[in-house]
């Protein structure tokens, strides 16, 4: 396959369960690889998965902020159409605090489950292409370890041998 | 601080048991989708039929406006809290056990609040107005009036069906991946989608987590509210019998109760026929049962109070409902939900042994639901029929259409469910890898 | 321009019929414009028409709301003394006479054998000469049944048949003829008295149903309310004394179940109290007549008869002499028995005895109005004498039978054999707008118009504190191709004018001119009109639904005699066989029948038992717990002359040895509604009439009771099963500010 | 002209010029002690408001529609028994519990104090028959059915209602809305006694009194201070606008 | 590439599907404009109204006074038409109506469903003009239906004039 300056390559190789991963990927680090460009793959979240640097996933912000905006929602809804046509029903105040209360916790929570989740798929969406590698060997109780490099890069060769010591039992680049 | 992987060898064997209800289809699967398909048919035939004749192929009458197709609202959206409940709480509170029968949980709050739903519809007089319902711009220039209690409902129904849907689908994800790569047929392409392109890649796993760690909080409060409100639906009428303030914690316990009971008949019915025993194990009937025991306590206890209450304030009204199930016309139905529902959990599944057999803990969860279903009807009938003026009192039993369109709701339940277990892992198969092998000391 | 306005009503009807309901927006989609201008039209604008209730006999003056030629809504004409603005629920459903869908289309003639009713449609003018050549061919042999008409088709009736030389018989099952004879041989009157319940103080009312049917329930109605809150500080007690708790009794402040037929003897033992104690206030002359009759029965047999302990007499007497202004009144099931006639005199008798003839709040007596048809020859009759006329037909003294909307064929028992008549009749003639039982029966059918449809008129002395000339227009188009059947008499004695030389012939106007012209000479002699044109003074008649007094001039001096002597009540059946009496009453709103197919009245529930649609016994509820019958099974109840299946009512008002039905329902025709709906009571009755006027005695039969077992069929809106929940009702007070 | 007077000229109601700034309030008095159990009203209601006939079948299910009732009650036992009558109908409560149930503003409560019913919009969900302690509200099974030509009787001011809708006592709003346009142009407030609801104008023995509450001189205004009265399940706070009188005997 | 190409179409149907159910569901209870004006005889607005210049009132002439203001009736249209413009085809077979004795079958375009009360009179009365409803029907050679006669169109104006806006003024 051809290779183009600008576009990285995945450099991948295929452990099993047994792969010591932090010593691995601590040699990966010490070839000034960044951990940006490490992406461990398993079948399930790994315990110790503080061996690649975590990348900070704010979610909880998007939480608050759609949160605070159902309440919004909830007054409007509770209140405000009921100003906009004011209808008196049963000797109840036409905007009744309790009921505002009840409508915005309901939309409160609406809003924040639906955008954790949606933000939640962004990010599973377009954050593999931080270096993972589609495996279905995976799922069958492997390990992967994808490094993105740029093709011309030197270290090539090298991270190759790192991995290959550590046991790979297959190793390929694209 | 190497941790050493133990066990990641059954992984493949955990694949292969849990994704063959996806691949093999038997004879009599077959038969029972037929079944279930003709079920559904009467049931929309008669609802047609009710549509176009009129809401009066009911035996509703005055003053029972409200009837069998609330009573099975109030039950169906009841049998939704088991997901929420289990795999909501259980995860909250890291309860490892939990992991096998999440998914068989989420699965019903998700199909059981569709039903609920459509009972509603059921119930409309002019369904085909049902849109006025929906705080939209029209050119009327009028909304809904968000001071009746069926809007609360309306709202928080809506969002319980939407939480308990992402929930159902967020554990999902991985399992979903791991099928796509495992089929080859046409429903490859469907779960490619559903899979979000899923890698197992660290930053996934880290925003699915993320993700379930906020959620999981959230929908245990939305699942509160909701049927705190279903509760007030009948709380802030004036109707005797309705007019009380206990009714909302007891209309939750009462759905976790019935929402349990149904878990219980899943997990036996999937392990008797997927031969789930190493997953679906008898710790996990066991510690249903020790549930159950605790919502058949709470639930006695508030039902309990509320008697005593009615009992001691002897205001009529209230009293010629309350009697009327103690020694009345309905002492019948009464006295059977109190067995089914209260004193044959009690007396069953306080035994270890008994809990420990899954067929009994099956029936007794048969009967804590069909005690409930007839404990909803004994909320909304007697009450109604005892209006307080004595001179409008009547009786009431439900009519051939009425049971001919629920039965309908309920194949359309079990239909949906049988539909359901040929497409999702039955058993959320990456958790319950995670278990096993961190031998579960991270939730 | 003849152009017949309904036909073009009917093309409005096409549009505006389609009602069209919320939602689904079925609707006009056309609209067509009046073809002529009609000034008393405005589209969308209601046009408010007088007239008089035709429904009974009282006959209230009532307003019609009229818009595009539809009669929509009947109310009470406020202006007219009677009813005063009121109406009651038949008047309202008057309505559903007009827009009855069973009403006859047109003229049609007899196919097939009588009483298959098979009928076919047949033009107005085979229809007439047919009509005309059986009246010239039985001459002389001529007899009609009517229902009660005044005025001026009383007046053309009468004139008609003395010409055609037969009977005119006006016949009407609610006619209360025993009050009537009674009045005849007390005060010699053949008009009702008004008695003046609202300035009454104390009302002893021995079954006189007044606020069900009797005479005017409306205006007696009325007067009841002023009776009780129309006086400052002054509410007019009421007793009522009856075998059944009836609806009126539920007004009443105390009930006293009386045993069957025995009124009389009580009101002859208050009498013979206040004779007793010195309190009656007639003339010593007099008074020897009053203590024989009075006296002629001891105490103890009284109690004993009657089942009503002595010091309750006493109490009654003494209240009854002592109040200021008392009133005793007689009817209902007290007049259905055989001894009727005599209870009522004993009863007019205590009137007598306190002195209130003639006096406010008691019964007071008017010179009549002098009104054409309204004079002794048009008084309704007694069953007795229909079957007499069924007697000549046997006999072949007459041969042509005449009906107008009167139905002796349903409203008479089946034992007096009334059915002879119309099977053996050789031709009958119907004016009815209803296939109705009798009609059914008929050759000839020459539908009259709806009362809404056509003119009449209705003097009335009596009843109200007025003199009262009901007037009645046509207020809507006649809707099918029917006739007046005052132009009907009319036109035919025209062409019988031939062999009329005795009589002065009755001109061929239409009834419209003939009603207008009784009118001119009437209004003439009227103090109040003069000085008015006939014209202006027609139109204001016309305006205002009639003419009426403020105020009629009391006869002040009545010569009111003595009751005779005094008959115990007969009764049809062995008490040890028959051990129940029967008590019947008419039906609410469907009254004895005629109200049946009209679905307002049939779904109108009975105010006590909550029944609608059908019929149904009452019986009291120890008697249905020592036969073990529950409530809503089919009683088996047998007769000496018949059996009948009703559904059983519990019903606590009632005496135990004592089982009541209602009538009007049980029609074997009469339309879609009324047709194969519950059962008639009188086919089980036993053909015993009154000893003096002849009235069918409806409670004379005695009966026996099993149940069948199986449940009846039965629509009760109080769907209460438990007797419970009676403490739920309370009176919340709060202090008066 | 401004808006003011404009507002007058199209409202008409209340703001009026010469009647006083106060809103119309329409109040039913029932006299018990009065009240005959004719059913003169009950009919007389039917003819006026396009109610349905149900038919034998319907009424044996307990469906029947009657706008007001007259319920009958026994008190005591053979012989000494008494049935006493009270017309129920619609209490138009000034709290009514049925009104803030619905979810589609179906019932409401207008400025002049009537419970009102908007046919148009309502879905059938029937929350406010349940919560109507008074049982007045009434629901339509099926689509109404009259045999022509009965249909020609049905009065064009008021609708008929379909099958899935919540019906019940008006007050005879088509005649108070007629009643106010007659009154606005001519300027004046509407007299006592120029509306009456139908059951109001037929009742025989005048047990009951309509008019506006707040007009001081109405007959309403004056009987509704009577001692003999009280309200309907008065302990649930409802505020009807009908008032009872009876005489505690 | 193909990929992202599918997304945006995706996309843009959802938009498309969902904006269309919105515009429905906005719209949904408002009178319909299908009826087509096809009257039995070509009657033009434009021609009275406009250029012979009658009154409306003088046609509908009880819009003042009741709630409907009522086709005039064939009398009215023959009182001018006996002698005017006798020779229209279309004049003639308003003549042969008159002649047969039947009245016209016009279509009805100004509709409001049952449940509506409206009265003419109140609105005239309240100093509005016919044109503020119907449109300049002096212009228009049929009669199509100016506004759609919705309940919000209604409403705007109620509020503009502060009329009553309580549901039960228009709704019976």
């Amino acid at each position: 396959m051809e290779e183009r300056e600008d576009k990285p390559i995945l450099l991948y190789g295929l452990f099993d369960a047994q792969v010591k991963l932090t010593s691995l990927i601590d040699q990966v680090r010490r070839e000034g690889v960044h951990d940006d460009a490490i992406e461990v793959i398993s079948p399930v979240p790994l315990s110790d998965m503080m061996v690649v640097k975590p990348v900070t996933i704010p979610l909880y912000a998007f939480t608050i902020i759609a949160g605070l905006f159902g309440i919004g929602v909830g007054i409007f809804f509770a209140g405000g159409t009921a100003a906009l046509y004011p209808i008196r029903t049963g000797g109840k105040a036409i905007v009744a605090p309790p009921v505002v209360g009840i409508i915005s916790y309901e939309t409160m929570m609406l809003l924040a489950i639906i955008t954790t989740f949606v933000a939640m798929v962004v990010k599973i969406v377009f954050l593999y292409r931080s270096g993972a590698q589609h495996d279905p060997a995976i799922d069958e109780g492997a390990i992967g370890i994808s490094v993105r490099l740029f093709p011309h890069d030197v270290r090539r060769s090298v991270l190759r041998d790192i991995l290959r010591q550590a046991g790979a039992k297959e190793i390929h680049e694209r | 601080m190497e941790t050493s992987r133990t066990g990641w060898d059954q992984i493949p064997q955990i694949n292969r048991d849990l994704l063959a209800p996806l691949q093999a289809t038997t004879w009599w699967y077959v038969i029972l989708v037929i079944g279930l398909g003709a079920g559904v048919a009467a049931g929309a035939g008669a609802w047609v039929y009710q549509i176009e004749t009129g809401i009066g192929q009911t035996n509703l009458h005055k003053p029972i406006f409200w009837a069998s197709y609330i009573a099975s609202f109030v039950y169906w959206i009841g049998v939704s809290h088991s997901g929420t409940f289990i795999s909501g709480v259980l995860r909250l509170s890291k309860a490892e056990w939990r992991r096998p029968i999440t998914r068989i949980a989420e699965l019903m709050t998700f199909i059981s609040v569709l039903i609920a739903t459509l009972c509603v519809f059921f119930h409309l007089g002019r369904v085909w107005r049902w849109y006025y319902l929906i705080p939209y711009p029209n050119q009327r220039t009028i909304w809904p009036d968000f001071r009746s209690p069926l809007m609360w409902d309306a709202t928080a129904v809506f969002t319980y069906a939407t939480a308990s849907t992402i929930f159902l689908y967020l554990p999902l994800i991985p399992d979903f991946a791991l099928v796509r790569d495992r089929v080859s047929d046409w429903r490859k392409p469907i779960y490619s989608i559903l899979a979000l392109g899923w890698r197992g890649s660290q930053t996934q796993w880290r925003a699915l987590k993320w993700a379930q760690r906020i959620i999981t909080p959230l929908i245990v409060m939305v699942m509160v509210s909701v049927h705190s409100i279903v509760g007030w639906d009948f709380g802030m009428a004036l109707v005797p019998g309705w007019h009380t303030s206990i009714i909302a914690p007891y209309f939750v316990v009462g759905a976790v109760h019935s929402g349990l009971g149904m878990v219980v008949i899943a997990m036996y019915v999937l392990r008797r026929t997927y031969h789930l025993e190493n997953y679906i194990r008898l710790e996990h009937f066991d510690k249903m049962g020790k549930l159950l025991v605790v919502t058949t306590l709470t639930l006695a206890y508030l039902y309990f109070a509320d008697l005593l209450t009615t009992w001691y304030g002897k205001i009529p009204a209230e009293n010629h409902v309350m009697y009327s199930m103690l020694s009345g016309p309905f002492a019948p139905a009464w006295w059977t939900m109190i067995t089914m529902v209260y004193v044959l959990p009690l007396f069953t599944l306080t035994l270890p042994a008994f809990r420990r057999w899954p067929v009994g803990v099956m029936i007794v969860g048969m009967l804590i639901n069909i005690g409930m279903y007839v404990e909803r009807m004994l909320i909304l009938i007697p009450p109604l029929v005892h209006p307080r003026l004595p001179y409008e009192w009547s009786s009431y039993f439900p009519s051939w259409i009425e049971i001919t369109i629920l039965i309908g709701a309920l194949s359309l339940a079990l239909l949906l469910y049988v539909l359901a277990v040929k497409f999702v892992p039955i058993i959320s198969i990456w958790e319950e890898k995670e278990g096993r092998l961190h031998g579960g000391e991270r939730g | 321009m003849d152009l017949k306005r309904r036909d073009f009503f009917k093309l409005i009807g096409v549009t505006t019929v389609g009602s069209a309901l919320p939602g689904c927006e079925r609707e006009a989609h056309n609209l067509v414009p009046y073809l002529l201008p009609d000034e008393e039209i405005i589209p969308g604008i209601a046009n408010w028409y007088a007239s008089y209730c035709r429904e009974c006999p009282a006959g209230c003056g009532i307003l019609v709301r009229v818009m595009e030629g539809r009669a929509k809504k009947i109310e009470g004409n406020p202006s007219h003394p009677l009813n005063q603005g009121k109406l009651c629920a038949r008047g309202h459903a008057a309505l559903q006479d007009l827009y009855n869908p069973d009403r006859l289309r047109g003229p049609m003639r007899r196919e097939g054998p009588r009483g298959e009713g098979t009928f076919r449609p047949i033009g107005w003018e085979e229809a007439f000469s047919l009509w005309v050549s059986q009246l010239k061919a039985h001459q002389n042999r001529t007899a009609m049944i009517s229902r009660p008409v005044r005025g001026t088709l009383a007046e053309i009736f009468s004139r008609f048949m003395k010409a055609q030389g037969g009977p005119l018989v006006l016949y009407d099952a609610g006619a209360a003829v025993n009050e009537h004879t009674a009045n005849r041989a007390n005060f010699g009157i053949d008009q009702w008295p008004h008695y003046d319940l609202a300035n009454s103080t104390f009302l002893l009312s021995f079954g006189t149903p007044f606020l069900d049917d009797w005479l005017s329930p409306v205006s007696f109605g009325a007067a009841f309310g002023r009776m009780r809150q129309g006086r400052a500080g002054m509410r007019g007690r009421f007793v009522q004394i009856e075998p059944r708790l009836s609806l009126t009794a539920a007004s009443a402040d105390r009930w006293i179940p009386i045993r069957p037929g025995s009124e009389g003897l009580l009101a002859l033992g208050i009498g013979q109290l206040i004779l007793a104690h010195g309190r009656s206030q007639v003339e010593p002359s007099d008074r020897r007549k009053f203590e024989t009759v009075y006296r002629s029965h001891p105490m103890d047999h009284i109690v004993q008869q009657t089942g009503i302990t002595q010091d309750e007499i006493e109490r009654l007497a003494e209240e009854f002499a002592t109040a200021s202004t008392p009133l005793a009144l007689g009817g209902g099931p007290a007049s259905s028995y055989t001894n009727s006639t005599i209870t009522m005199q004993l009863i007019n008798g205590l009137n007598v005895l306190v002195g209130n003839i003639g006096r406010p709040g008691g019964v007071q007596i008017y010179d009549g109005v002098q009104f054409p048809g309204n004079d002794a020859t048009v008084q309704p009759a007694s069953e007795q004498t229909l079957l007499e006329i069924a007697q000549a037909f046997d006999q072949g003294r007459y041969s042509l039978l005449q009906l107008y909307q009167a139905n002796p064929l349903y409203s008479l028992p089946p034992s007096t054999g009334m059915a002879r008549l119309f099977m053996q009749a050789p031709f009958i003639v119907s004016f009815s707008s209803y296939l109705d039982e009798s009609t059914a029966m008929s050759d000839l059918i020459l539908p009259d118009h709806a009362p809404l449809e056509s003119w009449g008129d209705h003097p009335q002395n009596g009843l109200s504190g007025n003199l009262t000339v009901g007037l009645g227009q046509p207020v809507v188009e006649p809707l099918y191709d029917t006739r007046s059947v005052g132009d009907l008499f009319l036109q035919a004695s025209h062409h019988l004018l031939d062999m009329r030389q005795d009589h002065h012939p009755l001109p061929a106007h239409p009834f419209k001119d003939r009603l207008q012209a009784n009118w001119q000479s009437f209004l003439a002699d009227q103090t109040s009109e003069s000085g008015d044109t006939f014209d202006l003074a027609w139109t204001c008649r016309l305006q205002e639904g009639g003419w009426w007094t403020e105020r009629a001039n009391v006869q002040s001096k009545i010569s009111s005699h003595a009751p005779s002597d005094y008959e115990p009540a007969a009764f049809a059946g062995d008490d040890k066989e028959y051990p129940f009496y029967l008590s019947l009453f008419p039906a609410m709103g469907v009254g004895r029948g005629e109200g049946s197919n009209r679905p307002w009245l049939q779904e109108l529930p009975d105010t006590l038992t909550s029944a609608v649609w059908g019929s149904w016994v009452e019986i009291n509820p120890k008697t249905a717990r020592d036969h073990n019958l529950r409530s809503g099974e089919l009683l088996r109840i047998t007769s000496p002359h018949g059996r009948i299946e009703v559904p059983v009512v519990f019903f606590p008002g009632i005496r135990p040895d004592t089982i009541a039905l209602p009538m009007g329902q049980g029609h074997w025709a009469y339309g879609r509604y009324a047709t194969g709906r519950g059962v008639n009571p009188m086919s089980i009755l036993a053909p015993l009439f009154d000893t003096r006027s002849g009235a069918l005695a409806t409670g004379a039969t005695r009966v026996r009771i099993e149940g069948t077992g199986q449940l009846g069929k039965l629509a009760l809106l109080e769907q209460r099963h438990e007797d419970k929940g009676h403490e739920l009702i309370t009176i919340g007070r709060r202090q008066p500010t | 002209m401004d808006n003011r007077t404009h507002k007058e000229e199209i409202q008409g109601t209340a703001q009026n010029k010469t009647g006083s700034p106060k809103p119309y309030k329409w109040e039913l008095v029932i006299d018990l002690d009065r009240c005959t159990g004719c059913e003169a009203c009950v009919v007389a209601c039917h003819a006026e408001n396009n109610v349905r006939i149900s038919g034998e079948e319907e009424a044996a299910q307990g469906r029947a529609i009657n706008w007001i009732r007259i319920e009958r009650s026994w008190e005591g036992e053979y012989p000494d028994i008494k049935a006493t009558f009270m017309p129920v109908l619609c209490q138009h409560c000034n709290n009514a519990p049925c009104e803030p149930v619905c979810p589609v503003y179906a019932s409401y409560h207008t400025p002049d104090g009537l419970n009102a019913q908007v046919y148009n919009r309502c879905i059938g969900v029937r929350y406010c028959g349940n919560n109507c302690p008074y049982v007045a509200r009434q629901f339509n099974w099926f689509d109404p059915q009259w045999d022509a030509p009965l249909a020609e009787q049905l009065n064009p001011d008021v609708t008929v209602r379909m099958n899935g809708i919540m019906e019940k006592c008006t007050f005879c709003v088509q005649r108070i809305r007629k009643g106010k346009e007659t009154a606005h142009q001519e300027g004046r407030r509407v007299r006592d006694g120029e509306v009456t609801p139908a059951c109001v104008q037929s009742c025989p023995s005048s047990a009951l009194v309509f008019g506006d509450r707040n007009d001081p001189t109405s007959r309403v205004a004056k009987m509704v201070k009577n001692d003999r009265r009280f309200h309907l399940l008065e302990d649930l706070g409802t505020e009807p606008a009908i008032t009872y009188l009876k005489r505690l005997t | 590439m193909g990929k992202e190409r599918w997304t945006a179409l995706f996309l843009i149907m959802f938009t498309a599907t969902l904006a269309t159910a919105a515009g429905l569901l906005y719209s949904t209870g408002s009178a319909d404009l299908t009826t087509q004006d096809r009257q039995p005889i070509a009657f033009s607005h434009q021609v009275h109204a406009g250029e012979l210049n009658i009154s409306c009132l003088y046609c509908h002439r009880y819009a003042s006074t009741s709630p409907t203001a009522a086709v005039p009736t064939v009398s009215l249209c023959m009182s001018c038409h006996r002698s005017m413009n006798t020779a229209h085809p279309e004049v003639q077979k308003l003549v042969r109506y008159w002649q047969r004795k039947e009245p016209i079958p016009w279509v009805r375009l100004q509709r409001l469903p049952d449940f509506v009360y409206f009265t003419h009179e109140m609105h005239v009365k309240g100093r509005m003009q016919c044109a503020d409803c119907h449109g300049r029907v002096e212009q228009m050679h049929g009669t199509p239906r100016a506004p759609t006669y919705e309940m919000g169109w209604c409403l705007t104006c109620h509020r503009q004039r502060e009329a009553s806006d309580d549901c039960w003024t228009c709704h019976k």
